[in-house]
């Protein structure tokens, strides 16, 4: 086995992830830790200033819900969210979060961030529940609050750790284990609780460009499944696997559209000019009532594009030149006023990619797009696996302990494995979280994981057996390639192993023809998903034959066993779902209409670790009384 | 884009074992070449072109150049970022250029103050978080 | 500009590409150069022995008639023909490689080849027109004819020569100029006439498969268009750019179908069991006459079987299993026999794979596929231009002088650039040549070209200005690579030039995406192709942005430059045809019908080299008096 | 597959300057190392399979393994051609093994007589083939 040094942490609090949900986690851990003399761990592959999706910064804050003000109740988000949703949503917690969001805005704000103002001081608003901001630094300054929380409470920081496996302790969580990206050294972190904040997945289906711009996802290609992966492997019950998010975005480069449908009005139409959600208006009627109550849920807004595609009324254009004139026009009888508004709103244009799609500037850039002059191409991404977004999955976690619903068997957040917490995109059913909300998450499960150890926390149990075993596992690519890189003149092309590159782009492939990808126009059956299992077989005897020639190969290689995983989960519960109902984000041709009778529930799935194989359950939607 | 380095101003962040570009890079693509003391980005194919790396250098020495599989060459967008706004030097392929200048946070570098000076308790069995009912403007956790 | 030492070659006949077609030529050729004292010239940018479409070889010979044997006629061939490519096609020329194809088999007995006899001593048929082979060594064996053929008359071969661009005097052809892949030198060869034979185009539009197995299209990877791009530049006229081939096969390997169809008479199924060619019947009422004659055409079959795909019944299945066991079946009362036959039978199944595509025979056994035992996928490929097989691209070219037709304004085969000669792929709208097909139109090429030569052959008159300004444009890429590759510490990463499979990529992303690829479902429209248009207008102006590092790369960029003349006029004449006449091979979404009234015509193109503008024209199908 | 070579048993043709692999290839992938004197597949994204190269070199030293981007790894198709026949050993991700034997040709090699000893004429003007109408098995060119 490679020669890798063993690190052991023990710690009492361990959060895996120092991205939005793991630094709300951080913050407000470090505080109540600070109080019951705990000792708090974070662990990071990358670097928090700029770690996760918020990397590049963002232009809006998608939750903030203004109850303080009077202008929403957190019931009313329960309801967008059910809604959106097409009425699958845990709306204990979509409530609970709710009713925190603000707190946690009105401290971003105190840090630093930049929320804009109108004239009365207010919040300037994009939609209902968005609030634009100058976010080009808004990881760095939440990751500055997380650090400063915890240097003050003692806590650690572990940077370039790169989490694989849960520890167990029968059905408990006592740890996790990963190894350092920057020297030989394995890594076992002991903890009394652990909460799993690591993102979503991306790269498990193939991206729309497959060349140099293969990195171009709208959602970051380094959120690679580790959430799901990890509390798969904990044995931990799933929920809502099938729900992938698929946004529509400015074409290849992927810019966002938000800021254009909510801000500046803006239509969206197909190539022959009619508006496809006001054109194919009828056809809501079939997704009543979801389909029939504003705003028309994501999924639907999609699908009525992807129908004006697949008839080939493509490409699909934002009509940003339109958007800008009508505007300007209120000002026509004051050319002084006027010019000075376009100046304002050419910037906003082009603030809206620079802060968080820097690509997207240079696409326009370099195809000389003056959206004052020129529309521009939009389309459906590829899917993407983002729970705190507009898609829901994630692990099945137990509700607030102050409302009576069924979903009470632990402590807030902890998932069906005892002492495991799951937040932001690792957490499922519980959407439209987004940057503010994924934080309050974290904030929430930091308090009653604090609670737990206080309460229950027993010193954590770790089988080194086990510890070793996995050490092993996770090593072993370096040795299959050692071993066998002399075979062939070209290390590449091996007949004992394959590289991590190579394995990627089979996955890819087999979720883009089989499950439901782009090439399939986002559609699947019975018969493909099956068929898409056989191979995937075969798939998952060989990930056991990746190679790493290095440290970072390594990260490549277990990033595509969790978006195997993931895959996997994925194609299950699409099977198990037999409906159709979020078409848009899939469509089961075999199943074409929704099935309220039948299919009004969750579909969750748990891998048993003992028996090594995949349990399918239905579990009822709980609505809140009144709402 | 991807990311690039370029050759003349790369100085390798003076040979110090951890580099601007490999510290901050959230995919781990930068890595110096210790031979010729310049850095490189090991995968542009993996690159999301978040300019985490561009705007950390030191030296200036990194930018991007769009996509070769759907971007037309010509273009670019270059920030320099600063400790209160971020100025963005946008070129276009005909050859016009745009600027734009762009606050970036309101508070000094490091001060951000976890609790942002709300009163909090100490009751680990209610809802309320650290800062609450504070920091939500209202005089108590909502709930039903 | 990169130091590269300029050969010049002068003969009478220049046959560029020793392909099937060439080597016909060559092998003609040779007879009458002798007899005329004339020397003849073949280039190729491979190995004789393996070049071209046939390197891995065949299983079958497409095109055998069997006047002889008065089996049928070759105005029954012109029937066929007529009808597969739904009532547009050069009847003239399809005639006249009829009547001649069946002398070519038996020159191919001759020299090796061997030939499936039954125990009458009477050809094995396939089909009505097809042969069975033993066909592993079929390319050697006619190189080897062709190799004697020029050997015995004193003429020339250059292998490893790249041919680019044609040397023109005026509108007559008298050369070519290229490059050796092997040493640093510049090729021009001056000529009396000229012979095109350098093969269709594939990698045009994106693969299915993207990553490692990107170089496994069905027609070869290294056919790139050099034809199309070469008689574009003549400016000569072209006809059915529109009229792309995109075959059905086993999916991923790409195994060849027509054994499995029309020796075993298997069945191809949807996932729920319909056979589609069945269950869709009725469709092809929408494309009478020719979807109501038998056989049914190429593009109507893909075209029923993308309706399942389309409609979510995929994947289509090779009921393999099903027609082995029918056949076995027929034995059944003697066991020995049986054992016997099916022996046979899966001997000649994997045969089928091993002498044409091998990889098909490794992707079986690689999913433990027992073709008696289970069914495979099947799937229709990327789509190529292959005017031999039942594709219909290539240039327009002029008729046998005996048949009165409106197609006659030179020798055989001459294009309507004056001494320039199409063969094979190269030539258009004499679908179903194939193999022996084209290899007997090379062979008529090459004796109306010596006819001609004998006849009016001048000394090639050649502008050396513009062959070092051909020079200069064709190094361009070394010089590109050596100015700027410091600008950046990764030379495939640069402002200032584009490297070759960068461009691939950007070019098969268009195609892929706006003129009706795989990911586009095969579908297209007016709005597509225009937009597709705008940005080519970009990637045309970033072609001369390809850099190169060496005689390999060098020969990539050209292939592309290549793919991309061949695109633009794909594009162009999908654009010019207002109707939907195809479909299976493209569907135009705004022209759905078919036109008989408006489109029952060639659309005919050409680049005009003066004014550097595209000229679309329509030309009348002539039909052959009483056939 | 794409093609690889087998290190061990590469002798890169013996250092001629023209190894049996480069000069088959139909898409130039070939390439010899001269200082290891080992050949390579300089791009196996390019490779067809069309296993040229394997037929042809004299150590067996190459061989094809499926493409990684559907190819389920374990299989294999060998080919060992001699002069009238070639033999496939394809052996299964499940262990089994298949051996077909096919012919590839009839005559000894180099021995193709380009005119197949038909009778031949010398009249540019008609529609006559070198060999026609006798290779045609007919007494005259079919016309109307
Ligand atoms: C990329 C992106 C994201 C958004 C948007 C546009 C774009 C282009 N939009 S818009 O579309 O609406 O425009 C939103 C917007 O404008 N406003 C908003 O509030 N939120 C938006 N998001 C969504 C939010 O960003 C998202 O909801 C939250 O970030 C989710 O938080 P979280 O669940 O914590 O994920 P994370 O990526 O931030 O953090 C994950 C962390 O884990 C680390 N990690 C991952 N795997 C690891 C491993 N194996 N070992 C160790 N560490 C390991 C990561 O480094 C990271 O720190
Ligand atoms: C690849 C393939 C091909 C076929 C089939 C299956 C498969 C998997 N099928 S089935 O589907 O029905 O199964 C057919 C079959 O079974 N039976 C049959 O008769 N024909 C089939 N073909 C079609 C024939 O092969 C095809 O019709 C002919 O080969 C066409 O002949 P030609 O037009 O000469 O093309 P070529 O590829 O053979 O030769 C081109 C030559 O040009 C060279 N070349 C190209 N560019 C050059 C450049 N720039 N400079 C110099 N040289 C430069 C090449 O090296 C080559 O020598
Ligand atoms: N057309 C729309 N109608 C309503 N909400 C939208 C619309 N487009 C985007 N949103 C919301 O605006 C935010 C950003 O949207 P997006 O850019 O699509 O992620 C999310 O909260 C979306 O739900
Ligand atoms: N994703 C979308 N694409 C195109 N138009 C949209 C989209 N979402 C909303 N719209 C239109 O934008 C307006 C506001 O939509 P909504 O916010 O969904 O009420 C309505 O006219 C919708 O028809
Ligand atoms: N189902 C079919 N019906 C009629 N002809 C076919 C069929 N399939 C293939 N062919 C012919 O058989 C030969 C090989 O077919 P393919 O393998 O599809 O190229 C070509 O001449 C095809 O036109
Ligand atoms: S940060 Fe800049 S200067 Fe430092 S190593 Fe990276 S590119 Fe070079
Ligand atoms: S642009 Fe982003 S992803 Fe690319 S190298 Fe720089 S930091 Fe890494
Ligand atoms: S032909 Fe065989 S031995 Fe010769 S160089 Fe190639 S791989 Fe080596
Ligand atoms: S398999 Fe064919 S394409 Fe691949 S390297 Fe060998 S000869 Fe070349
Ligand atoms: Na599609």
């Amino acid at each position: 086995m490679a020669n890798f040094e063993t690190v052991e942490v023990s710690t009492d609090l361990l959060i895996l992830g120092g991205g939005f949900s793991g630094c709300g986690a951080a913050t407000e851990a470090a505080y109540w830790a600070k109080k019951n003399n705990l000792k708090v761990t974070l662990v990071d592959k990358a670097a928090l200033d700029r770690s996760g999706a918020v990397a590049m910064g963002l232009s809006a804050i998608n939750q903030y819900v203004g109850i303080g003000d009077g202008d929403n109740t957190a019931e009313e988000y329960v309801q967008y969210v059910r809604q959106d949703l097409m009425g699958i949503s845990r709306e204990d917690l979509v409530y609970n979060i709710a009713r925190h969001v603000d707190g946690t805005v009105h401290l971003f704000e105190k840090w630093g961030l930049k929320i804009w103002l109108d004239e009365a001081g207010k919040y300037v608003h994009e939609g209902r529940w968005q609030l634009m901001i100058n976010g080009e630094s808004y990881k760095i300054i939440i990751a500055e609050a997380a650090k400063n929380a915890l240097a003050d409470a003692g806590g650690e920081i572990y940077e370039r750790i790169f989490i694989v496996d849960p520890l167990m302790d029968g059905n408990k969580c006592v740890g996790a284990v990963g190894f350092s990206t920057r020297e030989n050294q394995f890594y076992v972190f002991k903890a009394k609780a652990v909460i799993v904040g690591l993102g979503g997945a991306v790269h498990v289906f193939r991206p729309r460009s497959v060349g140099e711009g293969f990195g171009r996802s709208w959602y970051p290609p380094f959120n690679s499944g580790s959430s799901a992966y990890f509390t798969l492997q904990a044995g931990a019950e799933m929920t809502c696997q099938e729900v992938r998010f698929i946004p529509v975005r400015f074409k290849d480069a992927y810019g966002p559209v938000g800021a254009w449908f909510l801000l500046f009005k803006s239509r969206a139409t197909s190539a022959v000019g009619g508006e496809y959600m006001v054109v194919r208006k009828e056809e809501l009627n079939n997704w009543a009532p979801y389909g029939l109550a504003k705003p028309i849920p994501a999924n639907l807004r999609n699908y009525l594009g992807m129908l004006d595609v697949d008839a080939g009324l493509g490409p699909l254009y934002m009509e940003t030149d339109e958007a800008i004139q009508k505007i300007a026009d209120e000002y026509k009888d004051d050319p002084k006023a006027f010019k000075k508004k376009m100046k304002e709103l050419e910037s906003e244009a082009w603030e809206d990619f620079l802060d968080m799609t820097i690509s997207q500037a240079i696409l326009w850039a370099s195809m000389n797009v003056y959206p004052e002059q020129k529309h521009s191409e939009i389309a459906a991404c590829e899917p993407y696996f983002i729970g705190s977004h507009s898609g829901a999955s994630g692990a099945w976690v137990s509700g607030p302990e102050d409302l009576d619903t069924p979903y009470k068997w632990g402590y807030a957040n902890m998932t069906t494995a005892e002492a495991l917490f799951a937040i932001g995109d690792a957490s499922g059913a519980s959407s439209h979280k987004f940057s503010s909300g994924s934080h309050t998450e974290g904030r929430i499960a930091a308090k009653a994981a604090v609670k737990y150890i206080v309460e229950k926390g027993a010193e954590p149990n770790v089988d080194m057996a086990k510890v070793e075993e996995l050490k092993a596992k996770i090593l072993a690519p370096f040795d299959l390639f050692e071993q066998n890189k002399e075979e062939s003149t070209d290390v590449e092309v091996n007949t004992k192993y394959i590289m991590p590159r190579q394995f990627l782009h089979r996955l890819q492939k087999l979720m883009d023809e089989y499950a439901g990808g782009v090439t399939s126009a986002f559609k699947t059956s019975k018969d493909l998903l099956e068929r898409g299992l056989e191979l995937m077989v075969y798939m998952h005897e060989d990930s056991d034959k990746q190679a790493a020639r290095d440290l970072h190969e390594l990260m490549r290689v277990w990033e595509n066993t969790q978006r195997m995983w993931i895959a996997e989960s994925h194609i299950r519960t699409m099977l198990f779902r037999e409906e159709t109902r979020w078409p848009g984000y899939y469509f089961r041709s075999d199943t074409p209409k929704m099935d309220e009778e039948n299919w009004h529930c969750f579909a969750n799935c748990r891998w048993n670790p003992a028996s090594g194989e995949w349990e399918m359950m239905k579990k009822d939607v709980w609505n809140m009384p009144g709402v | 884009m991807p990311s690039y380095v370029i050759t003349e101003k790369c100085d390798g962040c003076k040979g110090q074992d951890k580099t601007a570009c490999m510290y901050i890079c959230p995919n781990d693509l930068m890595v110096l070449d210790k031979e010729r003391m310049k850095a490189y980005n090991r995968d542009p194919q993996m690159c999301w072109e978040c300019m985490c790396c561009v705007k950390i250098c030191p030296q200036q020495a990194m930018d991007v150049r769009g996509y070769s599989d759907f971007v037309p060459m010509g273009a670019s967008a270059t920030p320099l970022r600063g400790s209160e706004d971020i100025m963005w030097t946008v070129k276009f392929r005909d050859g016009s250029v745009k600027r734009f200048k762009f606050p970036i946070r309101t508070t000094p570098e490091g001060t951000a103050d976890p609790l942002g000076g709300y009163a909090t308790h100490d009751d680990l069995n209610n809802e309320a978080l650290a800062t609450e009912p504070a920091s939500l403007g209202m005089d108590a956790v909502p709930t039903r």
